[in-house]
């Protein structure tokens, strides 16, 4: 007789969820997770504050250029900073990011150069940034799909002899976010299967915001999205994941885990997502505002700054000084997506593949005779008809 | 040993929304009506549903949201959660139980939300939908329709603009159908739901919005048998010169097409293929025949598309007739491109007259 | 903290196997389980040995069929035969199942004319039978598509309102059989989570043969495969595969659970697969004598054999009868397949669609005509290459 | 909370065999040997694995068992378990944690058992493997190699014997290729392994056991630049009447039927078209404006397969010089059928003579 654990309110509990910050901002002790965060410094916290700052003022700064029709699309971490912040904050350099396309946080916290993540929502580029700047990876659309790769990359890493040395500088170890939704793909099941077997060195960081575009995580699974690891051999933890500390403090252990050779680890941050799916979304069709009201309540921001100053750790000058950068950094995204030109018609050939392909060469040929015809002969009849 | 488990919730229980009852329908329009195609095929399903207990759909975020283009809108609170069926996400898992569902006599409609997205279910598409009649000798029968918005044009990001329609062609046992109109649509999806056979459902998500009539009050042909049935194209524009083929999004481009080189003197015949699988040759051939000129239009890339196959038997039955070789235009050899380049990529109303002048040009 | 139960040998452990008869044959108590057994009266266990009997026959007489060419290939149910019988018995004649490819024992407990299934082998037939005949559906495969198929059928039994009416000439069941190989792909997967969400009364019967193919399960899995299910909401049991009374019981009591609305079950039956996978493999290569002895030595129907014989319920003149039988039968089974001839060439144009579609229509037309060509013109010049 | 796992197995403890170590490898054959084709592909892989420490094989039961083809027997015992590798029961899983492999740094070549299995890797396939370098604008590069036994002919049940190259073709980003003979395939595999695109290597399993001579010290051309690179298409037999275009298990066919024309006055030039994309038109247009005739033969159905491409495109180009429509042979629009029906449905010798026939009738 195997129990899986007390009964549970469904997915959606908020059942032992590792907690370090109240939603109040108090710090509560935990027997297992304060040696986590032992050594943190009001630095440290002062810069995931900031992360969480400035990762709001992007959403909120893309939103508006998505209105103002800058952007075609945007998708917002709105309250999931806390989450991707401290599961960012807990990675080494030489650690590596498969994230989902929601995860501005984590790309805040790896140092990505933030406008790069909105060149494939103006439809210039289908990724943006090079992934090996700051291991990365590119946002993957189809859903769940890249847990597999994460999964892969972590067996090569430890292929490599970076698992289990025991130097810090080189152990390494691998992340990948996906949501709460993508727990149903088969994909996703499958990378659990490979990590298992394998004993990659990844961790699998579910944040569970409740929704699936429309569809809340009851449609998806009837216990804890992280009851599910341990059937595949994967030890779990659920989170707060509107706890920044709490999510450092779960991400850094599971990180360590793979790194010293202890396999993979699958976190659930149980989180919300304040916003809307996308731009394209709208969330008075399936949920109350009294419930977006409650979350609200429970912003992952305000929780940190509140520990911050009870502790008094949060200057006025702080405050004044990341006001500044996050009004410079809001200006900074605004003129850098509206210098984004569109990209040449020729480019759409280019990097089909990684060596000359004569259907593509043939193409692209006929394509700037074609376009080139339309120059040469102004008054030509066809290009009459654009 | 006994694994016991602590699921505490249930399909009917969903604690998440407490939302106030959607209002109640409005009664079923009559008469002929100006539609946009979402509205269109809204129709169709929600006469389908109505008409046919059987009948239910399946997809994610088809409920409530009444799907991500709102194609469905209404239909859940209309039908209820048993009929308008929101699904875990996985496609995979909806087409394999739509599967399970039709072999015990449902007649499912799933939504894939968008055309990139059906890849994970080809499997089951390809190997078990496809198969299952012909495995079981004709004793089973799957009565499945997946609806999918296809096509580019809405400046999307990637996965969300393609045109997958040969990579199901190629399979025996599936039919494969677009319409290119609202009246098409209306109509179409519902001979889809009657059909007996597995039915891919193109929806030209570009033209959701585009509007035209729609006799909501014409009785259904029925879905195969007679021309009006799901196995025929249509000749939806007379002419002389050269003949175009399109389907789904081009329809629309060829007919400007013709306009402007009406304009210009030269009269195109634009067939509208309708139907991918079975390919009715018979109808494009004999427009062939008479114009000597055939170029086809699709947005799937040319390379092993839809095209080369029209090309192909267009040539072989009517060598003798043509002029010059059947051409194509489409998509080029190349993922479907940034937003920002789709209209280089998408055969324009420019690309197509270019391609009827070299034709005549031959 | 949520444990997954006492650290195990990983998925080829036999901890916590459901066990009523032990391999000499002894009838041990269980105290959950001994109430769905109470009722098995001689004659039922002896239909079942019987079944075990003929299953056996079946495999026999096939894999010789096999090695005279009579048929293309054969995959045995050898050593599998307690978990199939057993599980087959459980049903009742309203519920269905969609098996795999090797359940010749569910056949022969539910059933089905045994040479229906060799028409698939022998190369006549992609199916063979009218799954409505015995609610015995085809053979699948592609590994785990099935698991899909059997999850929405079972919604639908469930829509038909056949579920939890109290009626027991009602109240309706699915079962689904596949490998422990088979537990890797996502489409199992996600029949976990489709038939956890729906609540579906279908009962997920995995026999864990120890294979799938060469690869042992620890290439799939590093706990026991029934851990899996509770992580999807859906309880699990492992059963001793080898064992018909534990079989019977723990899916009487699965089966029921799901007829009555209690949602859907996940069952192990370990076991061990003791011949080939199929008659083109050969086992020497990825595992030892010693390893299949030892299992011979755990064979299921002398285990049943001995425990009826124990207590005096295999009277001589029903093993005689059994054994005339099982040669009457294996004479049936050669006659019948020597008499399946090959179909005729147009008959593979049949069926691809339920409605006429015009280029099956066209190419059917061709071929009978190219075919007649050779018959009308004998010397033409084509024909002779044949 | 914290869930913990009873996990106590690793990869690398298999507790279930105990076999005796497998003995030393033979030393690599050396001189021109005449070996089946599925021994040259051994060999292929055998010196990608001596040679570059980053390749690997993935797949199921490649291992002890050397493939159910065994195609990479001792592969396992020479390399070890790190090399060649028994992945689980997934193709999805299969090829998604090869991209990440090959993410890393490593050439991942996986083998799928069957080409009716590889459809649970389609989603993988298409919208990441063929699609990443694109989306990286070229940063990131994907050496994967997906072997696919694939084509009929051996007698097998329901999904063992199919022709999907067509579904991969159709799909920018994909190079796919087969060979036709022990020799190519000794070359083509290392080529495909060294390339730096994903390839789809098709292997004709019918043709797996059919003897060529193999140079084994011959130096191996680069994969892509040169004309014995991947990106060609092979005269294999030069004629003057028709040209008859085959690749993999069809080529052997259009050899014989070529004898068998030869021996009743009519000339065949055969090519081999070992790339289905690219698609090497030049090498078969240049035939065809000599000959004015042109066949296609695969086994894959015809409707939407890869013979309407070629005869779309070579129509395209060599209008004038055709003297009648090309023509096509191959499997039928129905699921590859029963394998007592099998040589009904696969395009024959005679078919093919009955289609060249046809074209000279014309
Ligand atoms: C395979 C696939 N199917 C459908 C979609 C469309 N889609 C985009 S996001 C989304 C919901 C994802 O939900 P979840 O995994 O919880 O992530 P979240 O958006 O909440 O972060 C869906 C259905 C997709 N991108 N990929
Ligand atoms: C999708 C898919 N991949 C590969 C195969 C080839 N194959 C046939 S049986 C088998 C092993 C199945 O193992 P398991 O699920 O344990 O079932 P068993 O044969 O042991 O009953 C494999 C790999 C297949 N049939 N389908
Ligand atoms: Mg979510
Ligand atoms: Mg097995």
């Amino acid at each position: 007789m195997i129990p899986t654990g007390p009964a549970a309110d469904g997915p959606l509990t908020d059942d032992g969820l590792v907690q370090l910050l109240t939603p109040a901002g108090e710090r509560v002790p935990h027997p297992e997770y304060d040696a986590w965060v032992a050594d943190l410094d009001p630095d440290r916290l002062r810069a995931m504050y900031r992360d969480m700052v400035l990762t709001r003022r992007f959403d909120v700064e893309a939103t508006a250029l998505q209105r103002q029709g800058e952007l075609a699309l945007f998708a917002q971490s709105l309250g999931q900073e806390a989450a991707q912040v401290g599961s960012g904050h807990a990675l080494r350099p030489q650690d590596h990011v498969f994230p989902s396309y929601r995860e501005h946080g984590v790309a805040q916290a790896r140092g990505l150069e933030m406008t790069q993540l909105l060149r494939l929502f103006r439809g210039v580029d289908h990724g943006g940034w090079d992934p090996a700047e700051r291991n990365f990876h590119l946002f993957t659309l189809v859903i769940g799909s890249h847990t597999l790769h994460a999964t892969g990359y972590a067996m090569g890493v430890q292929r490599d002899g970076l698992v289990g040395t025991g130097d810090p500088e080189r152990d390494a170890a691998v992340v990948t976010y996906f949501g709460d939704g993508a727990t149903a793909q088969g994909d996703v099941s499958e990378a659990l299967v490979f990590a298992s077997v394998n004993r990659a060195p990844v961790v699998l960081f579910c944040q569970n915001n409740q929704f699936a575009i429309s569809e809340p995580t009851t449609r998806q699974a009837t216990v804890p999205i992280a009851h599910r690891a341990p059937g595949f051999g994967i030890p779990a933890v659920r989170v707060d994941g509107n706890d920044v500390l709490a999510t450092y403090a779960v991400t850094r252990q599971a990180l360590e885990r793979a790194r010293s050779g202890g396999g993979p680890t699958f976190v659930e941050a149980f989180t919300y997502r304040m916003g809307a799916h996308t731009t394209s979304d709208d969330p008075t069709r399936y949920r109350t505002s009294e419930q977006e009201e409650h979350w609200r309540r429970r912003d992952p921001i305000e929780r940190v700054r509140a520990y911050l100053d009870g502790v008094g750790e949060l200057p006025e000058v702080f405050q004044a000084q990341l006001a500044s950068e996050a009004d410079a950094f809001g200006e900074h995204l605004r003129t850098a997506v509206r210098g984004m030109g569109r990209p040449s018609g020729p480019s759409m050939f280019e990097h089909v593949y990684a060596t000359p392909h004569a259907v593509v060469d043939a193409e692209r040929a006929w394509f700037e005779q074609y376009e080139q015809s339309f120059v040469d002969h102004e008054g030509h009849q066809s290009g009459g008809h654009r | 040993m006994t694994v016991t488990s602590d699921r505490t919730s249930d399909r009917t229980t969903d604690r998440t929304t407490d939302l106030p009852p959607a209002p109640a329908p409005a009664p079923f329009p009559t008469g002929t009506q100006r539609l946009p195609m979402a509205k269109a095929l809204n129709l169709g399903m929600r006469r389908a549903l109505a008409n046919d207990p059987r009948a239910l759909l399946m997809g994610e975020d088809i409920g409530r949201l009444g799907g991500v283009f709102r194609v469905t809108d209404g239909l859940f609170a209309e039908f209820g959660e048993d009929r308008v069926v929101d699904t875990p996400l996985a496609e995979s898992g909806i087409v394999g139980t739509a599967i399970g569902l039709a072999l015990r006599g449902y007649r499912p409609v799933c939504e894939i939300q968008f055309d990139g997205f059906v890849f994970p279910a080809f499997d089951q598409i390809t190997t078990q939908l496809a198969k299952m009649h012909y495995r079981s000798q004709g004793r089973l029968t799957l009565p499945v329709v997946i609806r999918i918005p296809f096509g580019g044009g809405i400046g999307a990001v990637e996965h969300h603009s393609e045109s997958p329609e040969a990579l199901f062609a190629h399979t025996a046992g599936l039919r494969v159908v677009s319409p290119s109109t609202p009246a098409d649509a209306f109509t179409m999806i519902q001979q889809a739901i009657a059909s007996p056979d597995p039915v891919i459902f193109l929806e030209p998500k570009g033209r959701y919005w585009e509007k035209g009539d729609v006799d909501l009050d014409a009785p259904l042909p029925a879905p195969h048998g007679g021309t009006s049935d799901l196995d025929h194209a249509r000749v939806v524009r007379p002419g002389t010169d050269v003949t175009v083929v399109a389907y789904g999004p081009t329809v629309a481009t060829a007919l400007k097409a013709a306009d402007a080189a009406a304009a210009e003197g030269t009269s195109l015949e634009v067939v509208d293929l309708r139907t991918i699988s079975p390919l009715d040759t018979a109808t494009v051939a004999e427009s062939v025949r008479r114009t000597g000129r055939c170029v086809v239009v699709h947005e799937a890339p040319v390379l092993y598309g839809t095209g080369a196959e029209v090309a192909a038997r267009i040539t072989e039955e009517c060598f003798y007739h043509l002029q010059a070789p059947v051409l194509r235009v489409g998509g080029f050899h190349t993922p479907y491109p940034v937003a920002k380049l789709e209209h280089d990529y998408l055969p324009s109303l420019d690309r197509l007259l270019d391609a009827v002048d070299r034709t005549l040009a031959f």
